[in-house]
């Protein structure tokens, strides 16, 4: 709505905002790099990023329209249909999951029976009680053995504090990382090895109008996203440099540490970059009804569309 | 002689059969039991009688300020409660502003009516100097004495020329010397401007110095019990303390008051 | 008869007049709803609310309880904390200019920033909760206490002196009744954001609660359940509140005679 | 002479005595962090804290100005509402009893579960924060203003009334003058909260400020980055709440006099 | 002759040397000059003077509330300020305690001295009924009058039955009955107590009636201009006013007030 209205005060230039998931990290690069290189504004297009609080808030303000895109996720998207939020999402960035059990290596936990007559801090939002429910019955143990404790979102420090054993809700290609530097060795649990559907952790959501009636401004914002991803995958190291121009915060080390773990799931070789597989969001659609997480079976056609995709990659 | 002295000049404030009883805890206390009484324009009564026979309370009501369970107070034709602010009332406590100094306070009435801060200012000046306040015009109410803080008040409740002034014990803390001044003065201002004047005191001698008549009022319930016109003129006030009759008026009120 | 008019009156005023306003409130919520087509997702409408209220009703009820019992222990510990705290900067100088700055930043501190430190110190039992409470509501106590405290009428004070009072006499007698109405505006503050304070408080380590509820419901879109949750801390905080009100009725009601 | 000596302990106390406190405080705690080898993203020592400062000063400047700003406007804010909101209520026992209830519960409702209405409707800029620390720091001052303009004296009100004071004066020559005192304790209050206000504002959705640091920083692990946001913070409290206390003392000094 | 009455006895408080300026905005007022007085234990001195010269403050100094600029007063061979709770002090001001009610207000000096409350109230009710104050025990002080104010915090200041008494104007609000009946009450109190009383009036027939030493203070700054020791008897008291000695006294005080 916002993308219609308001772009007359510069001729052809489109004002768009977008939402971030999480504070600006190397996940992120690829926007960064298209603002700061001009990607954007080579599509017209004026961009304004911004972080709320809580990663679900974005879900309502794109699906209100006050935001153009946002960054979510897969799961987020699935509940937000089935109560009724008209988003989309219309890119996969990273392919697979990153949210994983972490646990300390020394806590000889190595697979999710383990967990049974063990503490697990978890951010005490449902999705996660149930991928853990999911992950520990898969593996034949009994999740009523399991002690869930909702520790909030600064898991690591619970799990290093040693007040848990365990953690779910954490990204193995971040807070694993986080806890390795603090001379730590740690063990990942991979949730779709144990039972979970695959799924695409991060995409890029947009309202269910902006695809029906403006489907050139989505294609120009991918356009420019891939644009930004390319560039970083090629030169991870000057992307996150070009980050922290204007996220002076980020640390450049982590970062750059962040970024080479993340590489090879964005852009997977034989698939599309952003490409969303149908079977994939049957599999999850139906694992999260199943789960009780959802009431009510949500139209697959709503949820996501690929019509983006070959476009934005197709320039090159 | 009395009644005839009385029944010259119009009426402005007639207090008519005003009844008044207090709930302390689970008693009821009567406090004025009905009393009665015209004055007229132009003309200053005292009143006289026991501590917490009800004086306060009477001139609280005549003042629009409490209301008495049955009777009425008319003033200048009109139910007091709608002459309030018409009616200078110095109450027993000073009631400064403690945020005011000496000066803002004393002009507090007259800035309530309209007239601004400086010209305030200017009509209250000569009035501090024959106050003996001028030297605390800056000085707040806690830095100045007793006596001085009552000086004060009674200089806000006439700065402002109201036609009724209320005056409750407005001499109670002060010396003999200050009070003879001050009463002076009233005497002076009052005739001047022929404003109306109802003082409650406890000392006989400053009653008839001061009034054209002395009601004598007694407790439970609070009631008239004597009513003495004094005799004297005006301009020949103030000057009679050692005359025969006012030594006379003098022992006929002690005694009324002790009965 | 005066006072049968009045007390028509005043009922008219405690009932009639708010419930009327605050329906009318509700009834314009509806409307604008209805009108902008605003989805429930988003705002849920009082109707979708009271629904949602009615279905979950024990359910709210059980983890009303929960918050509810955070609120009153954290409080309790706010009120006899905030209390002594403020005793004692009023007494020393030095407890002042070194202890009150702290607790000033104590107050800076976002509290979701420290919850990790709490946990990793305190655990998730409802300790925690208790501290949280206690932390946002015993502020408000300390700062209208130390105002209360040194409000205390000089003349008042002499007076004590010369009939004998000592120090703590001083305090006792004097002091600490005269600062009641200024603890008493304290503690309505408090006691309010108390109920946030646990809410927050639930957020993290926690498997009940008002503030869990909402945690649960948000990340599933479940806005009217939010919403019902809001409702019932609002609730929550308006009886605590009205409480204090009238406790200090009772007791500072000479408060507006001290000069008479 | 004795003017002299007073003057100097005078000096000893408001400078040497906090800052030994503090100081001591702060030695205490880095021998802690050392002594029980407290990682430094739980809890980093001052030293490291200072470090960080240091390094980051430039930045810490920065993001605080945007966050002094939002402080500014909202508290502003506050105080032209929460003063405005307070006569109505002591004025009027109708708004009293329809509109003192929503404030409270205004203060019960987590601001986090209604960030999407507040995007939504109000968008991320600046204007969103200002409206969040002028909601949070209001509350002190409307409790404490209506309370103080209860408090009024009743002698000096009949006194005033005696006067002629009509209603508009009564307010502005006596009861409002008289709520001075309790105000001022709102305003301590709600300028110390205002900070944190902000800090959530700021997380509603932010690109700077200090609370957007902060926020940033914890996912990373940079606990030092927290902790000197949060001195930064505390600081600003300190001294916002300061300089409401001196400006207290110049202007309700008589305060304690009111009787005597 | 005058000399020589008070030579008798052990003196009890000394006052030597007393000067006290205060600030008010940027004026210096020297407020007492230089007061030196020795006075003997059980004895009655008075204090009369112009509203506003010093006496509260001369009072505050001796009971050790504040400091002389320079020179002291001992009392009981030690500083006032150590004599603090040992000396009952009724103040100007009331200072009632808002909270409490007439009764409790009475027994704030008892308890304080370590009586119990219900013990304190069997002291004071006689005392009570003295004072016409029995049906007001449980009244609180805003629905009492002002007289009867200035009696609960005379009565507050004797009950514990203090050594050294310091009264600022302790009737100045009562009538002349209820006064004349309380002045009779302290003297005989005092005698019976052998206490030693300084009292602050404004009325030279008081400070005869009571006083064994009659001070006149006058102003700017505060001093003695003259000392007047009345020569009847204790027992003799409260009789004399009609006595030619007696009126002697009298217009001689009220000469010295005037100069
Ligand atoms: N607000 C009140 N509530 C209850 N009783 C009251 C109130 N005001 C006055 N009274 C009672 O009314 C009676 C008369 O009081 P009032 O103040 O009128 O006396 P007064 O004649 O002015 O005495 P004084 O000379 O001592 O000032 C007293 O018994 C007092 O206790
Ligand atoms: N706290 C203070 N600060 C400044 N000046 C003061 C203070 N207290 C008293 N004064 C000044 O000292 C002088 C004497 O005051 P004091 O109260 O002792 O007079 P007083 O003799 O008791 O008068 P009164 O008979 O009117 O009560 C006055 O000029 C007064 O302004
Ligand atoms: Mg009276
Ligand atoms: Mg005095």
């Amino acid at each position: 709505e916002s993308a219609n209205s308001s772009n007359d005060t510069r001729e052809n230039f489109n004002n768009i905002s977008l939402a971030l998931d999480w504070y600006p990290w190397s996940n992120h690069v690829g926007l960064f790099v298209a603002k700061e290189k001009g990607y954007y504004k080579d599509n017209n297009l004026d961009i304004s990023i911004y972080t709320p609080s809580d990663p679900s808030n974005i879900l309502q303000t794109v699906g209100s329209g006050k935001d153009d895109f946002g960054i979510s996720y897969q799961t987020d998207v699935i509940l937000a249909q089935a109560e009724g939020i008209p988003v989309t999402s219309v890119f996969a960035i990273v392919q697979h999951p990153l949210n994983s059990i972490i646990t300390l290596k020394s806590s000889g936990i190595n697979r999710p029976k383990d967990l049974e007559g063990k503490k697990v801090g978890y951010p005490g939002i449902p999705t996660e009680e149930l991928l853990l429910n999911t992950v520990v019955e898969y593996d034949g143990g009994n999740i009523q053995k399991v002690e869930l404790i909702n520790v909030g979102y600064d898991l690591v420090k619970a799990l290093i504090s040693k007040k848990v054993d365990a953690i779910i809700g954490a990204y193995w290609v971040h807070e694993s990382f986080i806890i390795e530097k603090q001379g730590l060795q740690v063990n990942v649990l991979k949730i779709e090895d144990w039972g979970v559907p695959d799924f695409y952790e991060l995409v890029i959501v947009t309202n269910e109008n902006t695809v029906k009636n403006n489907p050139e401004l989505i294609r120009k914002f991918l356009d420019s996203t891939v644009k930004g991803y390319q560039y970083s995958i090629e030169n991870p190291e000057t992307g996150i440099n070009i980050m922290k121009n204007s996220n002076p915060e980020i640390d450049t080390k982590l970062e750059t540490a962040g970024i080479k773990l993340l590489l090879p799931l964005w852009n997977e070789k034989d698939i599309l970059f952003g490409w969303q597989d149908k079977t994939r969001w049957k599999n999850l659609a139906s694992w999260m009804l199943d789960k009780k997480l959802i009431n009510n079976p949500v139209d697959l056609d709503k949820t996501f569309t690929n019509q983006f995709v070959e476009t934005s990659n197709g320039g090159r | 002689m009395a009644g005839d002295f009385f029944l010259k000049g119009i009426t402005i404030i007639s207090i008519e059969n005003i009844k008044k009883t207090f709930m302390v805890k689970n008693n009821q206390i009567e406090v004025i039991g009905n009393i009665n009484i015209q004055i007229k324009k132009g003309k200053f009564i005292s009143f006289v009688g026991p501590s917490g026979c009800g004086k306060t309370t009477l001139l609280n009501i005549i003042a629009g300020l409490e209301s008495p369970d049955s009777g009425r107070v008319i003033i200048s034709s009109k139910p007091s409660k709608e002459m309030i602010g018409k009616i200078g009332y110095m109450h027993q406590k000073d009631g400064l502003l403690p945020w005011r100094n000496v000066i803002d306070n004393s002009v507090l009435g007259l800035e309530i009516n309209g007239i601004k801060r400086t010209q305030a200012y200017e009509i209250v000046r000569p009035l501090m100097k024959q106050f003996g306040l001028s030297e605390f015009e800056e000085a707040m109410p806690w830095e100045i004495s007793g006596g001085m803080r009552q000086r004060v008040a009674l200089l806000r409740t006439v700065a402002y020329e109201p036609e009724v002034i209320l005056l409750d014990e407005p001499f109670g803390a002060l010396d003999a010397l200050t009070r003879e001044d001050l009463q002076f003065w009233l005497l002076q201002l009052y005739q001047k401007l022929n404003q109306t004047v109802i003082m409650i005191t406890h000392d006989i001698e400053e009653a008839l110095i001061l009034s054209d008549k002395v009601c004598v009022l007694n407790d439970s319930p609070c009631s008239i019990v004597k009513n003495i016109d004094v005799p004297f003129e005006k301009s020949e006030k103030h000057r009679n303390t050692s005359n025969v009759e006012f030594a006379k008026l003098k022992s006929e009120l002690s005694y009324a008051i002790r009965e | 008869m005066i006072n049968k008019t009045h007390e028509k009156y005043d009922l008219i005023n405690i009932i009639s007049l708010p419930t009327l306003v605050i329906l009318s409130l509700l009834i314009i919520w509806q409307i604008i709803t209805l009108i902008l087509d605003i989805p429930k997702w988003l705002l849920p409408s009082p109707i979708t609310i009271l629904m949602e209220i009615y279905n979950n009703f024990s359910l709210l009820i059980r983890h009303s309880l929960v918050t509810i019992q955070e609120i009153f222990f954290g409080f309790i510990f706010a009120l006899i904390l905030g209390i002594a705290l403020a005793i004692s900067i009023d007494k020393s100088s030095v407890v002042e200019k070194s202890i009150y700055p702290l607790v000033i930043a104590s107050q800076t501190i976002p509290i979701i920033a420290i919850t990790p430190l709490l946990l990793v110190w305190i655990g998730y039992g409802i300790f925690t909760k208790i501290i949280i409470v206690a932390l946002i509501s015993f502020f408000p106590i300390v700062v209208n206490m130390v105002d209360g405290l040194r409000s205390t009428d000089i003349s008042i004070e002499k007076m004590a002196i010369t009939l004998g009072a000592n120090k703590f006499q001083l305090l006792t007698l004097i002091r600490i009744p005269s600062s009641l109405p200024y603890l008493f505006s304290g503690m309505k503050i408090g006691i309010s954001i108390s109920v946030i304070g646990a809410v927050i408080g639930e957020w993290v380590g926690a498997s009940s609660g008002l503030g869990y509820l909402m945690l649960q419901s948000a990340p599933r879109f479940q806005t009217s359940l939010v919403f019902a949750s809001i409702f019932f801390l609002s609730i929550i905080g308006i009886s605590l509140f009205t409480f204090i009100q009238v406790l200090e009725y009772k007791l500072v009601r000479w408060n507006r005679f001290s000069n008479y």
